[in-house]
Protein backbone atom coordinates (compact mmCIF):
# COMPACT_ATOMS: atom_id res chain seq x y z
CA UNK A 1 0.00 0.00 0.00
CA UNK A 2 1.11 3.50 -1.02
CA UNK A 3 1.86 6.13 1.94
CA UNK A 4 -0.98 8.08 0.13
CA UNK A 5 -3.49 5.17 0.22
CA UNK A 6 -2.51 4.59 3.99
CA UNK A 7 -2.83 8.20 4.75
CA UNK A 8 -6.09 8.28 3.29
CA UNK A 9 -7.28 4.93 5.31
CA UNK A 10 -6.05 5.87 8.30
CA UNK A 11 -8.10 9.26 7.88
CA UNK A 12 -11.54 7.54 6.74
CA UNK A 13 -10.89 5.44 9.90
CA UNK A 14 -10.73 8.24 11.79
CA UNK A 15 -13.44 10.22 10.80
CA UNK A 16 -15.79 7.14 11.24
CA UNK A 17 -14.24 6.67 14.82
CA UNK A 18 -14.95 10.43 15.20
CA UNK A 19 -18.80 9.93 13.87
CA UNK A 20 -19.11 7.18 16.40
CA UNK A 21 -18.09 8.69 19.70
CA UNK A 22 -20.16 11.89 18.72
CA UNK A 23 -22.95 10.08 18.25
CA UNK A 24 -22.37 7.98 21.42
CA UNK A 25 -21.70 11.21 23.52
CA UNK A 26 -24.74 12.58 22.45
CA UNK A 27 -26.49 10.07 23.59
CA UNK A 28 -24.88 9.40 27.25
CA UNK A 29 -26.62 11.02 30.48
CA UNK A 30 -25.84 14.39 30.90
CA UNK A 31 -22.73 15.42 33.23
CA UNK A 32 -23.56 15.57 36.98
CA UNK A 33 -27.00 14.51 36.47
CA UNK A 34 -29.04 12.67 39.43
CA UNK A 35 -29.59 9.95 37.72
CA UNK A 36 -27.29 7.10 38.08
CA UNK A 37 -29.33 3.50 37.30
CA UNK A 38 -26.22 1.40 37.80
CA UNK A 39 -24.42 2.99 40.22
CA UNK A 40 -27.63 2.88 42.37
CA UNK A 41 -27.62 -0.76 42.12
CA UNK A 42 -24.27 -1.57 42.93
CA UNK A 43 -24.22 1.14 45.90
CA UNK A 44 -27.39 -1.00 47.23
CA UNK A 45 -25.53 -4.40 46.58
CA UNK A 46 -22.57 -3.49 48.50
CA UNK A 47 -24.29 -2.16 51.53
CA UNK A 48 -26.09 -5.29 51.62
CA UNK A 49 -22.92 -6.82 52.11
CA UNK A 50 -21.82 -4.33 54.45
CA UNK A 51 -18.96 -3.19 52.77
CA UNK A 52 -18.43 0.21 53.01
CA UNK A 53 -16.17 0.90 50.04
CA UNK A 54 -18.55 -0.03 46.96
CA UNK A 55 -15.96 -0.09 44.62
CA UNK A 56 -14.10 -2.81 46.36
CA UNK A 57 -17.57 -4.67 46.41
CA UNK A 58 -17.59 -3.94 42.74
CA UNK A 59 -14.15 -5.38 42.52
CA UNK A 60 -13.92 -8.13 44.62
CA UNK A 61 -17.53 -9.17 45.11
CA UNK A 62 -19.98 -8.07 41.98
CA UNK A 63 -17.28 -8.29 39.81
CA UNK A 64 -14.92 -10.41 40.80
CA UNK A 65 -14.65 -12.97 37.75
CA UNK A 66 -13.26 -9.87 36.23
CA UNK A 67 -10.60 -9.38 38.72
CA UNK A 68 -9.64 -12.97 38.42
CA UNK A 69 -9.15 -12.45 34.59
CA UNK A 70 -7.15 -8.96 35.50
CA UNK A 71 -4.79 -10.76 37.89
CA UNK A 72 -4.43 -13.40 35.40
CA UNK A 73 -3.47 -11.00 32.61
CA UNK A 74 -0.78 -9.52 35.30
CA UNK A 75 0.18 -13.08 36.10
CA UNK A 76 0.98 -13.73 32.40
CA UNK A 77 2.35 -10.61 31.48
CA UNK A 78 4.88 -11.02 34.39
CA UNK A 79 6.06 -14.88 33.08
CA UNK A 80 6.16 -13.43 29.58
CA UNK A 81 8.62 -10.89 31.21
CA UNK A 82 10.57 -13.46 32.99
CA UNK A 83 10.60 -15.71 30.01
CA UNK A 84 11.97 -12.36 27.80
CA UNK A 85 14.35 -11.24 30.36
CA UNK A 86 16.23 -14.38 31.26
CA UNK A 87 19.88 -14.43 30.84
CA UNK A 88 20.52 -16.01 27.25
CA UNK A 89 23.68 -18.42 26.53
CA UNK A 90 25.59 -15.75 24.69
CA UNK A 91 24.86 -13.19 27.64
CA UNK A 92 27.08 -13.24 30.40
CA UNK A 93 27.11 -11.33 34.17
CA UNK A 94 29.56 -8.82 35.31
CA UNK A 95 29.34 -8.06 39.00
CA UNK A 96 28.70 -3.67 39.16
CA UNK A 97 30.78 -1.65 41.42
CA UNK A 98 29.14 -0.54 44.57
CA UNK A 99 27.64 2.37 44.25
CA UNK A 100 28.35 5.26 46.12
CA UNK A 101 25.03 6.87 48.02
CA UNK A 102 25.22 10.41 49.64
CA UNK A 103 24.35 9.25 53.54
CA UNK A 104 21.21 11.34 53.80
CA UNK A 105 19.56 8.86 50.75
CA UNK A 106 20.35 5.89 52.34
CA UNK A 107 19.53 6.83 55.77
CA UNK A 108 16.34 8.48 53.89
CA UNK A 109 16.04 5.18 52.16
CA UNK A 110 16.51 2.98 55.14
CA UNK A 111 13.66 5.05 57.41
CA UNK A 112 11.06 5.17 54.68
CA UNK A 113 11.06 1.60 53.68
CA UNK A 114 9.52 0.09 56.28
CA UNK A 115 6.86 3.46 56.94
CA UNK A 116 6.21 2.54 52.99
CA UNK A 117 6.22 -1.44 53.88
CA UNK A 118 3.60 -0.66 56.18
CA UNK A 119 1.11 1.92 54.49
CA UNK A 120 1.01 -0.69 51.41
CA UNK A 121 -0.09 -3.05 53.86
CA UNK A 122 -2.69 -0.94 55.43
CA UNK A 123 -4.09 0.12 51.70
CA UNK A 124 -4.80 -3.66 51.64
CA UNK A 125 -5.96 -4.24 54.58
CA UNK A 126 -8.63 -1.44 54.20
CA UNK A 127 -9.48 -2.10 50.65
CA UNK A 128 -13.26 -2.82 51.69
CA UNK A 129 -13.57 0.55 54.13
CA UNK A 130 -11.48 3.69 51.93
CA UNK A 131 -9.78 3.86 48.78
CA UNK A 132 -7.49 1.54 48.05
CA UNK A 133 -7.39 -2.20 48.31
CA UNK A 134 -5.36 -5.14 46.67
CA UNK A 135 -3.26 -3.83 43.54
CA UNK A 136 -2.89 0.25 44.99
CA UNK A 137 -0.99 -1.27 48.07
CA UNK A 138 0.37 -4.52 46.56
CA UNK A 139 2.35 -1.83 44.34
CA UNK A 140 3.06 0.48 47.18
CA UNK A 141 4.59 -2.42 49.23
CA UNK A 142 6.68 -3.73 45.91
CA UNK A 143 7.90 -0.29 45.53
CA UNK A 144 9.18 0.02 49.33
CA UNK A 145 11.64 -2.69 49.07
CA UNK A 146 13.24 -1.11 45.82
CA UNK A 147 13.99 1.93 47.97
CA UNK A 148 17.03 -0.44 48.81
CA UNK A 149 18.22 -0.24 45.09
CA UNK A 150 17.65 3.37 45.20
CA UNK A 151 19.73 3.85 48.43
CA UNK A 152 22.15 1.62 48.41
CA UNK A 153 22.84 -0.97 45.39
CA UNK A 154 21.83 -3.79 43.18
CA UNK A 155 23.54 -6.28 45.70
CA UNK A 156 22.09 -5.17 48.66
CA UNK A 157 18.73 -5.47 47.79
CA UNK A 158 19.65 -9.26 46.25
CA UNK A 159 20.22 -9.75 50.01
CA UNK A 160 16.58 -9.83 50.82
CA UNK A 161 15.21 -10.70 47.76
CA UNK A 162 15.20 -13.67 47.39
CA UNK A 163 13.70 -14.04 43.42
CA UNK A 164 12.34 -17.91 43.84
CA UNK A 165 10.60 -17.34 46.94
CA UNK A 166 8.80 -14.31 45.55
CA UNK A 167 7.60 -16.39 42.37
CA UNK A 168 6.43 -18.98 44.61
CA UNK A 169 4.43 -16.38 46.44
CA UNK A 170 3.50 -15.47 43.21
CA UNK A 171 1.74 -18.35 42.37
CA UNK A 172 0.26 -19.23 45.69
CA UNK A 173 -1.31 -15.70 45.82
CA UNK A 174 -2.87 -16.47 42.38
CA UNK A 175 -3.85 -19.91 43.38
CA UNK A 176 -5.47 -18.57 46.83
CA UNK A 177 -7.99 -16.40 44.94
CA UNK A 178 -8.94 -19.63 43.04
CA UNK A 179 -9.56 -21.63 46.02
CA UNK A 180 -11.56 -18.53 47.64
CA UNK A 181 -13.76 -18.76 44.34
CA UNK A 182 -13.80 -22.67 44.64
CA UNK A 183 -15.19 -22.93 48.14
CA UNK A 184 -17.72 -20.69 47.13
CA UNK A 185 -18.47 -23.01 44.15
CA UNK A 186 -18.62 -26.15 46.48
CA UNK A 187 -20.22 -24.61 49.28
CA UNK A 188 -22.63 -21.53 47.67
CA UNK A 189 -23.24 -22.79 44.47
CA UNK A 190 -21.69 -19.97 42.64
CA UNK A 191 -17.79 -19.41 41.77
CA UNK A 192 -16.64 -16.52 43.82
CA UNK A 193 -19.69 -15.93 45.26
CA UNK A 194 -20.04 -14.23 48.70
CA UNK A 195 -22.37 -15.28 51.22
CA UNK A 196 -20.17 -18.33 52.67
CA UNK A 197 -18.53 -15.90 55.37
CA UNK A 198 -20.70 -13.76 57.88
CA UNK A 199 -20.90 -10.49 56.51
CA UNK A 200 -19.69 -8.51 60.06
CA UNK A 201 -20.52 -5.17 61.86
CA UNK A 202 -20.22 -2.11 59.03
CA UNK A 203 -16.98 -0.42 58.83
CA UNK A 204 -14.57 -2.83 60.41
CA UNK A 205 -11.61 -4.72 59.50
CA UNK A 206 -13.68 -7.92 59.12
CA UNK A 207 -16.89 -6.91 57.18
CA UNK A 208 -17.38 -7.75 53.57
CA UNK A 209 -17.22 -11.16 53.89
CA UNK A 210 -15.03 -12.85 51.15
CA UNK A 211 -13.90 -8.81 49.92
CA UNK A 212 -10.48 -8.94 52.42
CA UNK A 213 -9.61 -12.06 51.88
CA UNK A 214 -9.75 -11.33 48.13
CA UNK A 215 -7.98 -8.07 48.58
CA UNK A 216 -5.17 -9.62 50.75
CA UNK A 217 -4.83 -12.58 48.11
CA UNK A 218 -4.52 -9.65 45.20
CA UNK A 219 -2.41 -7.32 47.13
CA UNK A 220 0.34 -10.45 48.10
CA UNK A 221 -0.07 -11.40 43.90
CA UNK A 222 0.92 -7.47 42.70
CA UNK A 223 3.51 -7.41 45.18
CA UNK A 224 5.23 -10.49 44.62
CA UNK A 225 4.49 -9.67 40.61
CA UNK A 226 6.14 -6.00 40.42
CA UNK A 227 9.07 -7.45 42.90
CA UNK A 228 9.76 -10.44 40.30
CA UNK A 229 9.03 -7.97 37.34
CA UNK A 230 11.54 -5.33 38.81
CA UNK A 231 14.00 -8.17 39.39
CA UNK A 232 14.17 -9.22 36.08
CA UNK A 233 14.74 -5.70 34.32
CA UNK A 234 17.47 -5.02 37.04
CA UNK A 235 19.00 -7.44 36.23
CA UNK A 236 19.06 -6.53 32.67
CA UNK A 237 20.07 -3.36 33.09
CA UNK A 238 22.14 -3.68 35.80
CA UNK A 239 24.19 -7.11 35.75
CA UNK A 240 23.27 -8.86 32.46
CA UNK A 241 26.06 -7.58 29.72
CA UNK A 242 26.38 -9.13 25.93
CA UNK A 243 29.09 -11.10 24.94
CA UNK A 244 29.85 -14.03 26.09
CA UNK A 245 32.31 -13.35 28.40
CA UNK A 246 34.44 -14.91 31.68
CA UNK B 1 -18.25 25.98 41.22
CA UNK B 2 -17.31 22.68 42.05
CA UNK B 3 -16.93 22.00 37.89
CA UNK B 4 -14.08 24.79 38.16
CA UNK B 5 -11.71 22.49 39.51
CA UNK B 6 -12.87 19.53 36.63
CA UNK B 7 -12.05 21.96 33.69
CA UNK B 8 -8.80 23.06 35.60
CA UNK B 9 -7.94 19.40 35.90
CA UNK B 10 -9.24 18.36 32.23
CA UNK B 11 -6.87 21.19 30.96
CA UNK B 12 -4.24 20.29 32.72
CA UNK B 13 -4.16 16.73 31.74
CA UNK B 14 -4.96 17.58 27.84
CA UNK B 15 -1.56 20.24 28.23
CA UNK B 16 0.63 17.48 30.10
CA UNK B 17 -0.79 14.88 27.67
CA UNK B 18 0.47 16.50 24.83
CA UNK B 19 3.32 17.28 26.02
CA UNK B 20 4.35 13.74 26.39
CA UNK B 21 3.48 12.87 23.06
CA UNK B 22 5.46 15.70 21.38
CA UNK B 23 8.59 14.60 23.49
CA UNK B 24 10.72 12.72 21.77
CA UNK B 25 13.92 11.90 23.82
CA UNK B 26 12.43 8.65 26.02
CA UNK B 27 14.38 10.14 29.25
CA UNK B 28 12.51 13.38 29.23
CA UNK B 29 9.12 11.35 27.90
CA UNK B 30 9.82 9.81 31.09
CA UNK B 31 9.68 12.89 33.08
CA UNK B 32 6.66 14.52 31.37
CA UNK B 33 4.72 10.90 31.97
CA UNK B 34 5.74 11.10 35.57
CA UNK B 35 4.31 14.11 36.11
CA UNK B 36 0.91 13.69 34.24
CA UNK B 37 0.74 10.59 36.00
CA UNK B 38 0.11 13.09 39.03
CA UNK B 39 -2.24 15.59 36.84
CA UNK B 40 -4.71 12.36 36.31
CA UNK B 41 -4.69 11.41 39.69
CA UNK B 42 -5.58 14.49 40.59
CA UNK B 43 -8.42 14.31 38.05
CA UNK B 44 -9.43 11.56 39.43
CA UNK B 45 -9.65 12.96 42.33
CA UNK B 46 -11.43 15.92 41.35
CA UNK B 47 -13.79 13.08 39.22
CA UNK B 48 -14.46 11.06 42.96
CA UNK B 49 -13.12 8.42 41.71
CA UNK B 50 -10.37 8.27 44.49
CA UNK B 51 -9.54 4.34 44.09
CA UNK B 52 -8.60 5.02 40.34
CA UNK B 53 -6.36 8.00 41.62
CA UNK B 54 -4.54 5.95 44.29
CA UNK B 55 -3.82 2.87 41.69
CA UNK B 56 -2.46 5.86 38.92
CA UNK B 57 -0.53 7.05 42.28
CA UNK B 58 0.85 4.03 43.08
CA UNK B 59 2.09 3.17 39.24
CA UNK B 60 2.84 6.41 37.79
CA UNK B 61 4.81 8.00 40.84
CA UNK B 62 7.95 5.21 40.94
CA UNK B 63 7.39 2.41 39.36
CA UNK B 64 6.81 3.28 35.53
CA UNK B 65 9.51 5.67 35.78
CA UNK B 66 11.67 3.14 36.94
CA UNK B 67 11.20 0.52 34.62
CA UNK B 68 11.78 3.31 31.74
CA UNK B 69 14.50 4.40 33.00
CA UNK B 70 15.90 1.39 33.38
CA UNK B 71 15.29 0.33 30.17
CA UNK B 72 17.14 3.19 28.60
CA UNK B 73 20.15 2.39 30.97
CA UNK B 74 20.09 -0.86 29.13
CA UNK B 75 19.64 0.12 25.66
CA UNK B 76 22.64 2.39 26.55
CA UNK B 77 24.93 -0.20 27.92
CA UNK B 78 24.41 -1.83 25.01
CA UNK B 79 25.26 0.65 23.04
CA UNK B 80 28.42 1.52 24.54
CA UNK B 81 29.18 -1.82 24.51
CA UNK B 82 28.85 -2.07 20.88
CA UNK B 83 31.12 0.61 20.54
CA UNK B 84 33.64 -0.90 23.05
CA UNK B 85 33.92 -4.21 20.72
CA UNK B 86 34.34 -1.58 17.27
CA UNK C 1 26.90 -14.09 67.04
CA UNK C 2 27.45 -13.44 70.82
CA UNK C 3 25.31 -12.30 73.04
CA UNK C 4 25.69 -8.69 72.76
CA UNK C 5 24.60 -8.33 69.16
CA UNK C 6 21.60 -10.81 69.42
CA UNK C 7 20.24 -8.60 72.25
CA UNK C 8 21.17 -5.15 69.88
CA UNK C 9 19.40 -6.59 66.97
CA UNK C 10 16.30 -7.82 69.12
CA UNK C 11 16.21 -4.31 70.53
CA UNK C 12 16.49 -2.56 67.06
CA UNK C 13 13.28 -5.03 66.07
CA UNK C 14 11.18 -4.19 69.01
CA UNK C 15 12.18 -0.79 68.36
CA UNK C 16 10.58 -0.75 64.70
CA UNK C 17 7.70 -2.53 65.69
CA UNK C 18 6.67 -0.31 68.39
CA UNK C 19 7.19 2.85 66.01
CA UNK C 20 5.32 1.08 63.23
CA UNK C 21 2.82 -0.14 65.44
CA UNK C 22 2.21 3.70 66.62
CA UNK C 23 2.40 4.76 63.14
CA UNK C 24 -0.61 2.29 61.90
CA UNK C 25 -3.17 3.08 65.39
CA UNK C 26 -2.04 6.89 63.53
CA UNK C 27 -2.94 5.55 59.88
CA UNK C 28 -6.53 4.12 60.88
CA UNK C 29 -9.75 5.57 61.64
CA UNK C 30 -11.63 3.40 64.65
CA UNK C 31 -9.93 1.17 66.89
CA UNK C 32 -10.75 -2.35 67.55
CA UNK C 33 -9.62 -5.07 68.60
CA UNK C 34 -9.00 -7.09 64.97
CA UNK C 35 -7.43 -3.98 64.21
CA UNK C 36 -5.04 -4.11 66.55
CA UNK C 37 -3.37 -7.25 65.60
CA UNK C 38 -3.45 -6.79 61.70
CA UNK C 39 -1.29 -3.53 63.17
CA UNK C 40 0.69 -5.59 65.06
CA UNK C 41 1.41 -8.39 62.55
CA UNK C 42 1.36 -5.55 59.84
CA UNK C 43 4.22 -3.64 61.95
CA UNK C 44 5.94 -7.19 63.02
CA UNK C 45 6.82 -7.73 58.98
CA UNK C 46 7.77 -3.85 58.91
CA UNK C 47 10.27 -3.94 62.02
CA UNK C 48 12.22 -7.60 60.34
CA UNK C 49 12.27 -5.82 56.63
CA UNK C 50 13.63 -2.67 58.51
CA UNK C 51 16.66 -4.65 60.13
CA UNK C 52 17.18 -6.53 57.26
CA UNK C 53 17.50 -3.79 55.33
CA UNK C 54 19.55 -2.09 57.36
CA UNK C 55 21.69 -5.49 57.57
CA UNK C 56 22.15 -5.93 53.89
CA UNK C 57 23.23 -2.24 53.62
CA UNK C 58 26.22 -2.03 55.92
CA UNK C 59 26.80 -5.61 56.44
CA UNK C 60 29.12 -5.81 53.36
CA UNK D 1 -18.16 25.61 47.00
CA UNK D 2 -16.01 26.40 50.19
CA UNK D 3 -12.70 28.34 50.49
CA UNK D 4 -11.05 24.85 50.62
CA UNK D 5 -12.04 23.60 46.79
CA UNK D 6 -10.66 27.22 45.64
CA UNK D 7 -7.38 26.79 47.30
CA UNK D 8 -6.91 23.16 46.19
CA UNK D 9 -7.50 24.54 42.46
CA UNK D 10 -5.78 27.37 42.69
CA UNK D 11 -2.59 25.55 44.19
CA UNK D 12 -3.09 22.55 41.66
CA UNK D 13 -4.13 25.12 38.61
CA UNK D 14 -0.85 27.04 39.03
CA UNK D 15 1.39 24.84 40.55
CA UNK D 16 0.64 21.85 38.49
CA UNK D 17 0.69 24.17 35.34
CA UNK D 18 3.95 25.61 36.26
CA UNK D 19 5.72 22.37 36.54
CA UNK D 20 4.50 21.22 33.89
CA UNK D 21 5.69 23.59 31.97
CA UNK D 22 9.14 23.48 33.81
CA UNK D 23 8.93 19.54 32.44
CA UNK D 24 8.26 20.04 28.91
CA UNK D 25 10.92 22.76 28.15
CA UNK D 26 14.43 23.76 29.22
CA UNK D 27 17.76 21.82 29.88
CA UNK D 28 17.92 17.98 31.98
CA UNK D 29 18.37 19.88 35.15
CA UNK D 30 15.29 22.18 34.91
CA UNK D 31 13.16 19.38 33.93
CA UNK D 32 13.85 17.52 37.11
CA UNK D 33 13.59 20.14 39.42
CA UNK D 34 10.07 20.15 38.25
CA UNK D 35 9.57 16.65 38.72
CA UNK D 36 10.36 17.24 42.18
CA UNK D 37 8.43 20.36 42.80
CA UNK D 38 5.19 18.42 41.02
CA UNK D 39 4.66 15.90 43.82
CA UNK D 40 5.55 18.52 46.40
CA UNK D 41 2.81 20.81 44.96
CA UNK D 42 0.12 17.98 44.02
CA UNK D 43 0.63 16.64 47.34
CA UNK D 44 -1.03 19.67 49.41
CA UNK D 45 -3.33 20.01 46.77
CA UNK D 46 -5.36 16.41 47.68
CA UNK D 47 -5.11 17.22 51.16
CA UNK D 48 -6.63 20.09 50.52
CA UNK D 49 -9.36 18.20 47.95
CA UNK D 50 -9.93 15.82 50.97
CA UNK D 51 -10.94 18.58 53.08
CA UNK D 52 -13.04 20.44 50.89
CA UNK D 53 -14.88 16.75 50.07
CA UNK D 54 -15.17 16.35 53.51
CA UNK D 55 -14.06 12.87 53.05
CA UNK D 56 -11.11 12.25 55.32
CA UNK D 57 -10.23 8.90 53.78
CA UNK D 58 -8.96 10.86 50.59
CA UNK D 59 -6.52 11.43 52.75
CA UNK D 60 -4.83 8.49 51.59
CA UNK D 61 -4.09 9.36 48.54
CA UNK D 62 -2.10 11.76 49.85
CA UNK D 63 -0.01 9.74 52.10
CA UNK D 64 0.73 7.56 49.32
CA UNK D 65 1.96 10.90 47.05
CA UNK D 66 4.39 12.01 50.16
CA UNK D 67 5.35 8.38 50.33
CA UNK D 68 6.34 7.47 46.54
CA UNK D 69 6.92 10.78 44.44
CA UNK D 70 10.24 11.58 46.52
CA UNK D 71 11.01 7.89 45.37
CA UNK D 72 10.28 8.73 41.54
CA UNK D 73 12.22 11.72 41.75
CA UNK D 74 15.34 9.62 43.22
CA UNK D 75 15.18 6.75 40.75
CA UNK D 76 15.54 9.84 38.36
CA UNK D 77 18.51 10.97 40.55
CA UNK D 78 19.99 7.52 40.19
CA UNK D 79 19.67 6.51 37.15
CA UNK D 80 20.86 10.01 35.29
CA UNK D 81 23.48 10.73 37.79
CA UNK D 82 26.23 10.83 35.38
CA UNK D 83 23.87 13.22 32.94
CA UNK D 84 23.47 15.66 36.26
CA UNK D 85 27.19 15.34 37.63
CA UNK D 86 27.84 17.47 34.42
CA UNK D 87 26.03 20.10 34.82
CA UNK D 88 24.19 20.04 38.60
CA UNK D 89 20.81 21.46 39.51
CA UNK D 90 20.49 23.64 41.54
CA UNK D 91 16.78 25.15 43.02
CA UNK D 92 17.58 25.58 46.74
CA UNK D 93 15.06 28.67 46.75
CA UNK D 94 12.13 27.43 44.77
CA UNK D 95 12.53 23.80 46.97
CA UNK D 96 12.32 25.73 50.11
CA UNK D 97 9.58 27.92 49.00
CA UNK D 98 6.97 24.57 47.77
CA UNK D 99 8.23 22.71 50.95
CA UNK D 100 7.14 25.95 52.90
CA UNK D 101 4.00 26.45 50.99
CA UNK D 102 3.23 22.63 51.08
CA UNK D 103 3.88 23.33 54.99
CA UNK D 104 1.21 26.24 55.01
CA UNK D 105 -1.48 23.91 53.87
CA UNK D 106 -0.53 21.31 56.11
CA UNK D 107 -0.66 23.25 59.17
CA UNK D 108 -3.98 25.32 57.90
CA UNK D 109 -5.22 21.38 57.75
CA UNK D 110 -4.40 20.72 61.04
CA UNK D 111 -5.82 23.64 62.61
CA UNK D 112 -9.15 22.93 60.95
CA UNK D 113 -9.29 19.35 61.95
CA UNK D 114 -8.34 20.74 65.66
CA UNK D 115 -6.76 17.75 68.11
CA UNK D 116 -6.93 13.67 67.34
CA UNK D 117 -5.96 11.42 65.32
CA UNK D 118 -6.57 12.69 62.02
CA UNK D 119 -4.13 15.77 62.53
CA UNK D 120 -1.52 13.48 63.81
CA UNK D 121 -2.02 11.52 60.39
CA UNK D 122 -1.92 15.13 58.56
CA UNK D 123 1.57 16.31 60.49
CA UNK D 124 3.02 12.72 59.31
CA UNK D 125 2.65 13.06 55.68
CA UNK D 126 3.15 16.36 56.20
CA UNK D 127 7.01 15.48 57.59
CA UNK D 128 7.16 12.80 55.17
CA UNK D 129 6.72 14.76 52.01
CA UNK D 130 8.82 17.59 52.77
CA UNK D 131 11.61 15.61 53.76
CA UNK D 132 11.13 13.48 51.14
CA UNK D 133 10.99 16.60 48.53
CA UNK D 134 14.53 18.43 50.52
CA UNK D 135 16.17 15.36 50.50
CA UNK D 136 15.04 14.35 46.40
CA UNK D 137 16.57 17.91 45.80
CA UNK D 138 19.62 17.44 47.80
CA UNK D 139 20.17 14.02 45.50
CA UNK D 140 19.61 15.63 42.22
CA UNK D 141 22.36 17.92 42.66
CA UNK D 142 24.66 15.35 43.59
CA UNK D 143 23.43 12.66 46.12
CA UNK D 144 25.04 10.04 44.20
CA UNK D 145 28.55 10.04 43.65
CA UNK D 146 30.22 7.39 42.05
CA UNK D 147 26.57 5.78 40.79
CA UNK D 148 27.25 5.30 37.49
CA UNK D 149 27.34 1.53 37.19
CA UNK D 150 25.84 -0.08 40.31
Amino acid sequence: MTRRGRTWLLLAAGAGLAALLVAACLKLPHFGGDRHPYGDRAVRASLARHTANTVSSVNFDQRAFDTLGEMTILFAAVVGCVVLLRQTRDEHRARPEPAEVALPVRRYALVVLPVALLSGLYVVAHGQLSPGGGFQGGVVAATALHLLYLGADHRALERVRPVGAYEVADALAASAYLVTGLAGLIGAGAFLANTLLPYGTFNTLSSGGTVPLLNAAIGMEVACAVVVLLAHFLDQAVEIEEGSGT
Amino acid sequence: MADVSIVVALLLIAAAATVAVATRDPVRQALVLSVMGVVLAVLFTVLQAPDVGLSQLAVGSALTPLLLMLAVRKVRRRGQGKERER
Amino acid sequence: MNRRTALLATAEVLAWWVGLALLWLVLISTVDTLERVVGAAAAGAGALAAAAARRAVTGR
Amino acid sequence: MNGWTAAATVLLGCGLGTALWGVATGPLRRRVVAQNLSTALACPGLLLLSQAYGRPSYVDLGLVLALLGPVGTLVFARLLADELAEDPPSARGVTWAVAGLGAGAVIALCVATGPSRAMVKLLVIGALLISGNLLASRALSGGFGGAGRG
